[in-house]
């Protein structure tokens, strides 16, 4: 590989990851908050994506379509919380697993019914649609790049969230000790309720701005929850830093093992984690 | 008679980050004898404990079991060497009867723990053995009661029978009275008395009476650190003792 | 409001259906039981659900050649899953004594159904799969395909590569049997004619992230691509294709799947795409002109490739129905009569090879304003070389 | 006693003179034996299934891995053209997926919990990209075994596996051998072990035990059984695919597990066929059966929590104490 196409590649593959992070950042603030392993993550990214082609049939805006998709999200969020998920706290991991799994089953059903099986496909945004050219004939899409700084960006704010407000305060205390918070008098519940809401959110607006470079199609949302897995397994558990260091790495493999050894590329990443998890079983930032 | 040396310390420290837990501690066990350990709360005599059990390893310093470094076994290593616990909170089968508990125990002798087709319930030596540690404790009638269902005084009993199911040499007791009434108490003090001419023990306690009435040995342990060891009188004297324990005020004897 | 669409249709086709069989109650003789067995949920849904519609409205409209049978039909969803395939197939065959059971769109699910059924009393039509082995290695005289090989589209692009001048290709595809089929089927003719493959790609299935191998594309920079793609990495794949800048400077062939009910969702990306197919939506015939109204009126959407292979699929049985006068009970004389229809399609005729794979035209197309307008005939009455097939 | 509930006895007493009857009544109709025999191999996997996580509790979301493991191997092992031992098969699959259980769970069972969850699942998912992506095993089109081995042992052969009848029968033995198994299994001394590791990991170390081998054991024995119900499930349609090693198939069979009930054994048979039984029902229904399909799991999990052994044996003890 020339140094040219080395750069490209380099270039893809933390775009990829910066877009797995935005996916996987949900999952593990859920799960390091609250404790709950949502396997219907994926299922919202999905719903995000559909959403996003809806709102873009009726009114042509993108960005209006992502806001509005993204407030749609944070009220199925809180409803999801506050009907079925409340029960789960102080069961254990099985329950989750099951429960989210049907959940997956009943958004597939949904999906089905509202918006049908064809692929679909969202245009990128006007403003963005250009290309910049990079090397030879190869050219670099804008939005690609836009997609990139907009992850970079939720990353900042989330870090900036977490470590410097109050609610970010309560984030970081209810991670390590859900009696502490109570003492505190906070409701637990409230902040629960919340969290669980931002993170299906982040899943959706991942699927919004994922919409104009996928092809929104059933089942998409569980093959990148497998992904996205991988991400917070490596990084570990319930940290935020720990999915961001985690997205790169899996979207750097990723990309240079399709092209290095293709005949492996679909099981590098699975071969990566089970070897970062022989030197480090919690991941690598586990808490 | 001097008594054996069955477990040592040697310059046990243990740090969590930057706190430390356990600061250069060396105590010396004997057989035969019950080592009382005080000390207010945070004054590091879980953690000693939890080490002397092989459940925390120590950042720096040594354990020796007769005389060789344990320090780096594995924890259910410990337990075959003879060195049984008991929980501070009670840690038993809740579900099953009180003789199986004790089973589970006497099984890790008995062996056969990897015989997949042979009744469990098919040896009668592992029943007697079971039984009799049961009966030590004083819980004889309570055999074939489901354990969450017995009193938490007697659970407490049956935690120790568990230990001495294991037939150990030492004994770490955490707080085996904690929670308990009076005459309970009194169950267990006598209890102890007893099985202290037979085993090791080592035994964390806040109940001073109950601590100063047993002890052959007693360390008095601060913020992690050794202050004085010695027989319960010489303790009793000692005015760092008063010091410390004045100066915390949150322990009254 | 499309869905509302969606349900009036299915209720009026109900509603038909149910007209049509009681125009027929009088008829003495038990109903000719057709299974269908296709995914209705899941990524290939939509395919499946044109596939039944084309099936129903070829047999209705030829009501009158089934001599006084209904057809009752019992649909079962293969969710596209192959690990169900072999049960639905067995439940269709053994519980149901199907005469006629169509299916499926996926070729994992073919593989499994045709371990069950193959030399069973009853016919089997695959009106989409296109693994080469099921009328090669696997063929059987009661398997039938209405759609094609996995050779048969792809063979002719290979000719036509070298009629374009192009020397130097790079082949693409999802690594699984059909893509692979297909990128040998081009290479078979592309090298054979003095053309050099350069390299050849296979993504892992179903990945959809293209941008790796885009960019090694971009820096071998060969004459043209060939790929071979369908559904939702299509449609991702012609787009991001565009986006890094290799459209209009690379030019992009593919097997016709690449631009099959996916030019919606590829908008602009897709123009001046080159595929070849035994199908176009413009063809200019009468049968596809009628076809396609028709499908339209009744079903409230576009027709598609789908749509015509389970039509076809309906003519087939309509009219050895027909030949055999409604008594279908001899299954040697079904088959004999099978083999011998001259389907009347919307893609043109064609007739059926000796291992029961169509004998038709390939049409090399180009995405125009959207729409797959036919270029030229790549290659006439094609037969499939059925390698393996020892009937 | 070896069967220690009421409820227990009472199925086992239904269903197996039940299942052993049941091809006379069928017998004019092949479907509803094959289906029946699918249903009993499932359970096999189930039941194994339900001794890890409601047994020992280890939670893996990873089992179909073996399922799919069983096919393969002996499409990799046996001759193409030739019928093979049946019995003899048995052995080496059981022996390899053994092997790699032994392999993998020293990795896995390193981790617990949710870390063990994602574990299992990133190996299983290895295995079945594994899988779609070679050419040699005929990809995500997967392969077909064409000859179905012989069941001779010293000359005598009991099951002709091209009959579906015998097929069935084979299935039942095997079914019911596994039960028998587990159920020995869990009275045993290593059973005493596996209740106590599962009931107080904790407690059980400081009694100086080295769970992590019992925990070994315990995956080794389930995966390679798990193996053994892929193996049949091969062998009945003759035909192996990747989407049997897919994550669905284990979220599935966990799914049957918890609604015949966590750990009770028997309840896998219960579990599966009622999971079956509804899928069929709700399939032939309407099309959108997945809608409510996921609508009954979370049901599921809410309100019905002791899973359907659970519900028995409530409404048993119930009467009993009227």
């Amino acid at each position: 590989m020339d140094s040219t196409l080395f750069i490209v590649q380099l270039i893809n593959g933390l775009q990829y990851g910066l877009l797995l992070f935005l996916i996987a950042s949900g999952l593990t603030l859920v799960f390091g908050v609250m404790g709950i392993l949502n396997l219907a993550h994926g299922s919202m990214f999905m719903v995000g994506a559909y959403l996003a082609w809806y709102f873009v049939q009726q009114t042509g805006s993108f960005a209006f379509s992502a806001v509005i998709s993204a407030v749609i999200a944070l009220l199925i969020g809180f409803i999801v919380e506050r009907t079925l998920i409340r029960q789960l706290y102080r069961r254990n991991h099985l329950d989750q697993v099951l429960l989210t799994i049907g959940m997956i089953f009943v958004f597939n059903a949904l999906q089905g019914l509202l918006w049908g099986n064809d692929p679909l496909g969202v245009d990128v945004p006007q403003a963005l649609s250009a290309s910049i050219p990079l090397a030879g004939i190869i050219e670099y899409p804008v939005y690609r790049i836009f997609v990139a700084v907009f992850c970079v960006v939720v990353a900042g704010v989330m870090y900036y969230v977490i470590s410097k407000t109050r609610l970010g305060m309560l984030i970081r205390a209810g991670e390590s000790n859900r009696e502490m918070v109570e003492c505190l008098g906070i409701d637990i519940s409230r902040l629960y309720t919340i969290v669980f809401a931002i993170g299906v959110m982040l899943s959706a607006v991942a699927g919004v701005v994922a919409a104009p470079i996928s092809s929104i199609v059933p089942g998409m949302g569980e093959h990148i929850l497998i992904t996205c897995f991988v991400v917070v397994v490596i990084g570990g558990m319930g940290s935020i830093k720990g999915a961001f260091i985690g997205a790169l790495m899996v979207g750097l493999v990723d990309t240079f093992a399709s092209v290095l050894v293709p005949e492996l590329s679909s099981m590098m990443i699975y071969i990566f984690m089970a070897f970062i998890l022989l030197l480090k079983p919690q991941g690598l930032f586990s808490s | 008679m001097e008594n054996n040396v069955i477990l040592e310390t040697e310059g046990l420290c243990k740090y969590w980050g930057g706190l430390k837990a356990l600061d250069d501690l060396s105590l010396a066990f004997h057989d035969n004898q019950l080592h009382g350990i005080v000390g207010p709360n945070g004054a590091g005599k879980s953690t000693l404990l939890n080490m002397l059990c092989g459940h925390y390893k120590p950042t720096s310093g040594k354990i020796l079991h007769r005389g060789e470094s344990i320090s780096s076994i594995k924890p259910y290593e410990f337990a075959r060497r003879g060195i049984g616990r008991s929980f501070q909170k009670t840690n038993i089968y809740s579900n099953s009867t009180c003789l199986e508990n004790c089973s589970v125990a006497v099984q890790r002798l008995m062996g056969g723990s990897f015989n997949f087709f042979r009744s469990r319930y098919s040896q009668k030596m592992l029943d007697e053995i079971a039984t009799q540690a049961l009966e030590k404790v004083g819980l004889g009638q309570r055999r074939d009661h489901i354990a969450s269902q017995i009193s938490y005084g007697e659970q407490r009993q049956l935690e120790i029978a568990m230990v001495l199911a294991t037939s150990p040499e030492v004994l770490l007791l955490d707080e085996p009275m904690a929670g308990m009434g009076h005459e309970e108490s009194q169950l267990i003090i006598d209890l102890l008395s007893r099985l202290k001419k037979e085993y090791c023990i080592v035994l964390v306690e806040h109940d001073m009476d109950a601590i100063f009435e047993l002890s052959d040995q007693l360390t008095v342990m601060v913020d992690g650190q050794h202050l004085v060891t010695g027989s319960v009188d010489e303790v009793r004297d000692d005015p760092r003792v008063k010091e410390a324990y004045l100066g915390q005020g949150d322990e009254v004897y | 409001m499309k869905n509302k669409n969606k349900i009036l249709n299915t209720a009026l086709l109900g509603l038909s259906l149910v007209s049509l069989s009681t125009a027929l109650v009088a008829a003495e003789q038990d109903p000719i039981k057709v299974g269908v067995m296709l995914p209705f949920s899941g990524v290939y849904g939509g395919l499946g659900e044109a596939t039944r519609n084309g099936l129903k409205m070829a047999l209705q409209e030829h009501a009158a050649d089934l001599q006084g049978r209904t057809i009752e039909f019992i649909e079962m969803d293969t969710e596209a899953k192959p690990s169900r395939a072999p049960e639905i197939a067995n439940s269709l065959l053994n519980k149901s004594h199907a005469d006629f059971i169509i299916g499926p769109v996926h070729s994992g699910v073919a593989m499994g159904m045709i371990k069950v059924l193959k030399g069973k009393d009853t016919i089997m039509i695959i009106p989409n799969a296109g693994v080469n082995a099921a009328t090669g290695p696997l063929c059987a005289p009661n398997i039938f395909r209405t759609s094609f090989s996995a050779w048969q589209p792809s063979y002719p692009m290979g000719k036509v590569a070298l009629e374009k001048g192009f020397k130097k290709v790079v082949t693409l595809s999802w690594n699984y049997g059909f893509g692979q089929e297909s990128l040998d089927a081009f290479e078979e003719s592309f090298t054979s004619g003095g053309g050099e493959i350069v390299k050849k790609m296979l993504v892992p299935f179903p990945k959809t992230e293209f941008q790796s191998y885009l960019s090694e594309i971009g820096s071998i920079q060969p004459d043209a691509v060939f790929v071979f793609f369908a559904g939702g990495g299509a449609v991702k794949f012609v787009k991001d294709y565009d986006a890094m800048g290799l459209k209009g400077k690379i030019p992009l062939l593919g097997a016709g799947f690449l631009t099959e009910g996916t030019l919606e969702a590829q908008g602009d990306s897709a123009e001046g795409i080159l595929t070849t197919l035994h199908y176009a939506d413009p063809l200019k015939n009468e049968e596809n002109q009628t076809f396609r109204r028709d499908y339209a009126d009744k079903f409230g959407k576009p027709s598609d490739l789908y749509a015509v292979q389970g039509y076809d699929t309906g003519l087939m049985i309509a009219s050895a129905v027909k030949a055999l006068n409604g008594d279908i009970s001899d299954q040697k004389a079904l088959i004999h009569a099978l083999e011998n229809t001259k389907v009347k399609s919307p893609r043109g005729d064609f007739t059926f090879s000796k291992a029961h794979n169509p004998i038709q035209n390939i049409y090399l197309r180009r995405v125009e304003n959207g729409e797959n307008q036919v270029v030229k005939l790549a290659a006439s009455a094609l037969e499939d070389p059925a390698r393996g097939c020892s009937m | 006693m070896l069967l220690n509930k009421r409820a227990e006895r009472l199925f086992v007493w239904i269903f197996f003179p039940l299942a052993l009857l049941m091809p006379m009544f069928l017998e004019q109709n092949e479907y509803y034996v094959n289906k029946l025999t699918t249903i009993m191999i499932l359970s096999i996997f189930v039941m194994s299934l339900d001794y890890l996580v409601g047994k020992c509790g280890l939670i893996t979301l990873g089992h179909a891995m073996f399922y799919g493991l069983g096919g393969y191997i002996f499409v990799m092992i046996a001759p193409e053209y030739e019928a093979v031992n049946f019995w003899i098969y048995t052995f080496y699959i059981c022996a390899i997926s053994a092997t790699v259980a032994f392999v993998i769970g020293f990795l896995v069972l390193r981790t617990n919990g949710i870390y063990m969850i994602m574990i299992t699942l990133a190996f299983a998912q290895m295995t079945f990209y594994y899988f779609s992506d070679s050419i040699d095993f005929g990809g995500t089109d997967g392969v077909f075994v064409y000859v179905k081995p012989e069941t001779s042992i010293f000359g005598l052969s009991l099951f002709d596996l091209d009959n579906p009848t015998h097929f069935y029968y084979l299935c039942l033995l095997s079914l019911f051998n596994t039960l028998l198994f587990f159920k020995v299994l869990i009275r045993s001394r290593f059973g005493r072990l596996v209740d106590a590791i599962h009931a107080n990991p904790g407690r059980t170390v400081a009694l100086g035990y080295n769970i992590f081998i019992y925990r070994l054991v315990s995956y080794v024995v389930a995966s390679a059984l798990g193996a053994y119900a892929g193996y049949l499930f091969t062998l009945q349609y003759g035909f192996v695919n990747p989407s049997m090693l897919s994550w669905t198939t284990s979220g599935t069979a966990l799914v049957m597990s918890i609604l015949g009930g966590m750990g009770s054994i028997y309840g896998a048979i219960l579990g599966t066929l009622v999971y079956e039984g509804l899928h069929y029902s709700l399939e032939h229904l309407t099309e959108h059966w997945l809608l409510f399909m996921g609508g009954l799991i979370i049901l599921m999990v809410m309100v019905f929590k002791k899973g359907i052994a659970g519900f028995l044996e409530d409404l048993l003890e119930k009467r009993d104490g009227k």
